[in-house]
């Protein structure tokens, strides 16, 4: 399995807990198809969040050991079972996943968009105006806690939430017309909205932080990215980072 | 007044000629037996009057039908011809009754109660009235055979046949199956019997013939073929039978 | 639906797709011997076994049997967290579970060894083990091929259902071509070309069983 | 082109049974599907004013929660000897951790439930057709039986349900069609996977019946021709009848593994009982007691199933034909 | 000297006694046949004196041995005793020679080309020394049946037991088995055959047991049991038998 970034194969590497040894290495997990923060590319991981990790961990003493590729909503079960170490794909920092694990500080914050066809027969400004349409999220996220809270049972059905694996395939289901809008985070959205036939209708305001997911008793772990960020930010390596995945 | 005729039929399987030249006569009523060595064709010959099997050349003739042409109805003329398996093919899922009732609701077209009615009565005239309810696997060899036998008798065929249709059988069940086809004898049914029981011959066949290699090598009445054959061949196997069953 | 740049995306990717087919075929592998390894014995316990032993070793079989694939694989990798490693975790969850079916498959066939061999290898003064080990067991493992290669296709298929904890195995990898920005286009076209691919696996290698089979097989067969 | 026939193995796999004399199981099914029942039926059927909210368990948490805690208390104050205490404890707080999730899994084993019973059916009148092509067929309809059977046989369940959700434009079709979706109408994802279980399940179920086909005696279509039926209806009316008897064993396998892959659902946004438990277990982290109460869930179904098999085997069976197993 | 003491012998399934004071002694070289009608013990009898089947009650020598005693070492006993079976029971996974050896390996610990030397003489002496390679698929009931002797000889015991060794034959295979059998016994290997193959106890037998219902009704050497038996129920059997074979 020797190939790009899916590093699940490469076994006895480092147990990030064991924290005696020199230079401990550690395995961080995420979950493409989130453009522009983790993607595919020719069968290599690319994105925001891969340049940025990485670029932060080589500013601390602990050595990288590759990527594992998940599902979204299998890293945290992954992160605390040690199957990684470190998260850092996108992941909303809230008081739920906060119980279950610890975050770094926010290194990026965003809202939620709301996605449509670009044809214009629907174009929704609130989210009321999605009563009784289906609409679509990637399991696990934070757009899919905003469509079960504000949505299901009040102006949806559950059986008008569709809830994907990937957000992929949720805008591909929404170019197919199963859902009528999908809601998802504004970077994100504004990738999809330049290379898909599908637009931004409006943003619901979450103010909602991104930041590498880590495990509650790996506190060394945890302060050392913080002062990695710093680090990174300090140096401009994160302005460059930020032009290059998200600038024009 | 001619029922069937067969004339000249051949049929092989490959190289094999299994029926070579074979032709033979029965009127209605006629109680017919065809015996002869094992591989000699005597199914093959019953097979062909109902079409489970086709001539290579020849004709054979039911009546006005002409059995063996291209364009004939074979189901049609399958309900004239009735036949009774060496071993039996009752339909294993069916009651006895519903064995008899399957070919006169599907294929005659009868009612439930009309059906359940004529059958009723073809398995009482084979004895078999308390049976009606049972299924084949509960039945005796015997009791199977005359099941199959009213099967059969139930579509009024104009011509019965019959292939060994004891020959599966015990010893001691042999005896049920002879009698109820020597009374179908004696109420006139047609019949075209493959069989080596000398009892039911001896008693009952109008004709014999005697098939050796796929050709008919000599045909009477059993006292002629049994006492005076002109072939060597047919005294042989006849006089081997003979001993087979001493009663 | 079917466009030629798509096509051609595919095709480019083919070498990526052909290394997850390698994942797949190796988690075939590894989890097929699991399973002869665990099964063999299980299957031998439930026929031969008594008391507790016995019991144990069905009531596994019924919940390996009974619960589906992708539940075997979630609660050994994010419950009980056998290891680190997707490959070696799904190698664990098929292996059981291919076990539990192996074991039932071996213990039809040994059931199906007629009891006179047994006795006839006693009646030469073969100990209870030595027949089961020189007659039955030999004459079992031949009939139980059928069953195997029917198994063999259950697990190479199921092998995809690791897409479920990430590894990076046939369907992933297709999974992970067309979730690339701007290829989902590419959908239909990812999924025939792998889909082809587990055809091509299946099939070869229920030939290949095929071949094996018949090239074991004792002259005459034992189909009386 | 050859397929492998496993017919053998295939029987052998029937094997997930339970022993009539454990009353327990029975006991434990029983109270299992009487919870189903009302549950469903406050669901779904009763209107909401009447019914039992259906987000809340009818089972309150809270003893079950107090009494883990205060097992738990004694347990540890015993040292070594509270051992067993402990696992006592550890059930009754699973218990706890359990029973919120009880109404949504019981909402998608419904549609688990659908899915198999859907696909089974419909498989079923797709196999039979097949087999038969396979078995009576001329050489064309022979070779397309195989072909299909041999395509899906050959290809994974779940990449199947990816082409035909993702792959091909079916949803579109399906989402026009009135009445999808509304009320108790399942939705488009639905309808698909039910193709999709439809179409896998007929290929092997139509192997199944062909091997069944094959069993029955040829002097019973000999006979069924001799007076007078017509091919196919010597098929129907002779040949099937025994043939789907001699099947029971397979086709009981079958429904057993349709259960099981009907999770596969899952990835094409299906709600039933996995996706449930998944979800559940992603929001509330509670991946032990999810995951375990989703196997519970399925054994449960299998092991009913099973034994639903085995009466209509029994019921169907004739002297002679079919009942016990054969060997 | 006598070879095989069985005394007052008792053996029960369930409620049924299926040896009730079953004695017999038999010397070195001896040839015994047990006759009786089906379900009159003898296989039974067979079988616990290879203890494949365990005594209720009584005890049976062989030697010095005490089979009957509860820690005799059965693997052990079982060399001393060969046993050839009605339906012949070879390893149907190995060759004739294969079958042969198996034993000799495994149970005797002979390296391979002993056995292979011993098995091959073995096979000769029933008339097999082509079909060394063959498996039992590929052999004639006859030819099975004299694989199965050899397989017994060949561990060189004291004392042959066969159950019915023919009756599983078609008429036209037993002749071989039969001829083998009669040279064995001419050879002085002893041997105890349940056997109603008149041809056979005619010619080779030094004593024949007649049981009926679990009990030797009458033993004695074949001439004075055919012509003058003692009990109305061996003349009534033995009748019945001899006029079956007429040979
Ligand atoms: N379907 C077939 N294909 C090839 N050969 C056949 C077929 N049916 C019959 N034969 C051959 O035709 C020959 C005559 O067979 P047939 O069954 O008519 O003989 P028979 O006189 O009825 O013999 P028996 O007394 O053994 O039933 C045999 O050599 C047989 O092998
Ligand atoms: N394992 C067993 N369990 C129960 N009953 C048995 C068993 N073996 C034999 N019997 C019964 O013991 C009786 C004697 O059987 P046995 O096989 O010794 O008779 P036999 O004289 O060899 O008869 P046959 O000539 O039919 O072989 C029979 O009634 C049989 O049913
Ligand atoms: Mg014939
Ligand atoms: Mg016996």
């Amino acid at each position: 399995m020797g190939d790009g970034g899916s590093g699940n194969g490469d076994g006895g590497g480092g147990n990030g807990s064991a924290g005696t040894e020199q230079a401990p290495s550690i395995t961080a997990g995420t979950a493409p198809g989130f453009p522009p923060f983790e993607m595919k590319e020719g069968g290599e991981l690319v994105g925001f969040d891969i340049d940025l990790f990485e670029a932060v961990v080589s500013e601390t003493e602990y050595r990288f050991d590759g990527w594992s590729e998940f599902e979204f909503d299998s890293l945290i079960p992954a992160l605390t079972n040690n199957n990684i170490d470190a998260i850092a794909a996108g992941m909303t920092i809230n008081e739920k996943r906060d119980q279950t694990i610890d975050f770094t500080d926010p290194y990026y914050s965003s809202d939620q968009a709301i996605v449509v066809r670009e044809d214009g027969d629907f174009s929704p400004g609130s989210l009321s105006d999605l009563a009784d349409r289906p609409v679509g999220a990637q399991k696990g996220t934070t757009g899919e806690g905003v469509v079960q809270d504000e949505l299901v049972g009040d102006e949806i059905s559950e059986n008008q939430y569709n809830a994907y694996d990937n957000y992929v395939l949720a805008i591909q289901d929404l170019q197919n017309g199963n859902v009528d809008a999908v809601v998802i985070d504004v970077p994100v959205a504004e990738t999809f909205a330049k290379n898909r036939p599908v637009e931004i209708a409006f943003v619901y305001e979450t103010g909602e932080k991104f930041g590498f997911g880590v495990r509650t008793d790996d506190d060394e772990l945890t302060s050392a990215l913080n002062s990695g960020l710093s680090a990174v930010r300090e140096s401009g390596r994160y302005e460059e980072l930020t032009q290059k995945w998200f600038g024009e | 007044m001619t029922l069937l005729r067969v004339e000249d039929v051949d049929k092989s399987y490959g190289d094999e000629e299994v029926l070579n030249g074979v032709s033979f006569e029965m009127d209605r009523g006629d109680v017919d037996v065809l015996v002869g060595p094992s591989g000699s064709g005597k199914s093959t010959m019953l097979r062909c009057i109902n079409r489970l099997t086709e001539v290579d050349d020849g004709d054979i003739w039911l009546n006005e039908t002409h059995v063996t042409a291209p364009d004939a109805d074979v189901n049609a003329l399958r309900q004239e011809v009735g036949m009774v398996f060496q071993d039996f093919n009752l339909f294993a899922h069916l009651t006895a009754l519903e064995n008899v009732t399957l070919g006169l609701k599907r294929v005659l077209g009868m009612d439930a109660a009309e059906a359940n009615e004529r059958a009723a009565d073809h398995l009482r005239q084979v004895g078999l009235a308390e049976q009606s309810d049972s299924y084949p696997a509960e039945l005796s060899g015997g009791q199977q055979q005359r099941v199959g036998i009213a099967r059969a008798l139930a579509m009024e065929p104009k011509l019965m046949l019959f292939d060994e249709p004891t020959s599966a059988l015990d010893p001691e069940l042999v005896g049920e199956v002879v009698s109820v086809m020597r009374d179908l004898a004696e109420r006139g049914t047609t019949m075209l019997v493959v069989s080596h029981e000398m009892g039911f011959v001896r008693s009952a066949a109008d004709d014999v013939h005697f098939l050796d290699g796929g050709r008919v090598v000599e045909s009477g009445p059993p006292e002629q073929l049994f006492q005076r054959p002109e072939h060597d061949r047919t005294e042989e196997f006849l006089a081997g039978l003979q001993s087979r069953a001493p009663e | 639906m079917l466009q030629t740049g798509d096509w051609t995306f595919v095709l480019n990717n083919l070498d990526y797709l052909l290394s997850g087919a390698a994942v797949t075929v190796g988690l075939t592998v590894t989890s097929l011997l699991l399973g002869l390894l665990v099964g063999f014995p299980a299957g031998a316990i439930e026929v031969y076994g008594d008391g507790v032993g016995k019991r144990l070793v069905s009531l596994a079989g019924v919940v390996l049997r009974g619960t589906p694939i992708v539940v075997i694989m979630l609660v050994l990798f994010f419950v009980v967290s056998i290891s680190k490693s997707a490959f070696v975790t799904a190698t664990v969850g098929l292996g059981l579970r291919s076990a539990a079916y192996q074991s039932q498959i071996f213990r039809g066939a040994l059931q199906s060894v007629d009891d006179g061999q047994m006795e006839a290898a006693r009646s030469i003064g073969m100990s209870r083990l030595g027949g089961i080990r020189h007659v039955v067991v030999p004459q079992a493992l031949r009939r139980s091929m059928p069953g195997f290669q029917n198994e063999f296709t259950i697990v190479l298929k199921d092998t995809s259902i690791a897409f479920a904890i990430g590894l990076a195995e046939l369907l992933t990898r297709g999974y992970d071509l067309f979730t690339q920005s701007g290829r989902s286009t590419a959908v239909l076209e990812v999924f025939l070309v792998i889909s082809a691919i587990y055809f091509v696996l299946t099939f070869t290698t229920n030939r290949g069983l095929d071949w094996l089979s018949e090239y074991y097989a004792i002259p005459s067969g034992e189909n009386t | 082109m050859s397929t492998g026939e496993p017919s053998v193995a295939d029987e052998v796999r029937t094997t997930v049974t339970v022993d009539t004399d454990r009353p327990w199981a029975l006991a434990g099914l029983a109270v299992f599907w009487g919870w189903l029942l009302i549950r469903w039926t406050n669901d779904f059927l009763l209107p909401n004013s009447l019914a039992f909210p259906s987000d809340r368990s009818f089972v309150p948490v809270a003893p079950f929660a107090s009494a883990a805690e205060s097992v738990g208390a004694v347990a540890a104050s015993l040292g070594l000897f509270g051992a067993p205490l402990d696992v006592l404890a550890g059930v009754l707080s699973f218990f706890a951790g359990a029973i919120p999730s009880l109404p949504p899994l019981a909402r998608g084993a419904w549609l688990t439930i659908v899915l198999t019973v859907a696909g089974i059916a419909f498989g079923f009148v797709l196999a039979v057709p097949l087999s038969v092509a396979r078995v009576y067929g001329g050489r064309g309809l022979r070779w397309l039986s195989l072909s299909y059977t041999e395509l899906l046989r050959g290809t994974p369940l779940l990449a199947q349900l990816f082409v035909l959700y993702f792959g091909l434009p079916l949803t579109q079709i399906i989402r026009t069609l009135p009445g999808v979706g509304v009320g108790m109408v399942p939705g488009t994802a639905v309808w698909v996977a039910i193709i999709g279980f439809t179409l896998n399940s007929a290929a092997y179920q139509a192997e199944y019946i062909r091997s069944a086909l094959e069993s029955v005696d040829a002097g019973q279509l000999t006979a069924a021709r001799s007076i007078g039926l017509s091919k196919v209806d010597g098929i129907r009316y002779v040949v099937l009848p025994q043939g789907l008897r001699y099947a029971i064993p397979g086709w009981s396998n079958e429904l057993v593994y349709l259960i099981k892959y009907s999770s596969l659902a899952a990835f094409i946004t299906v709600r039933e009982l996995f996706f449930q438990a998944e979800s559940i277990a992603n929001d509330t982290f509670r991946y032990t007691e999810l995951f375990v109460l989703a196997a519970l869930f399925y054994l449960a179904l299998v092991v009913s199933a099973s034994l639903l098999m085995n009466v209509v085997e029994e019921r169907t069976a004739i002297p002679g034909l079919g009942g016990k197993r054969r060997a």
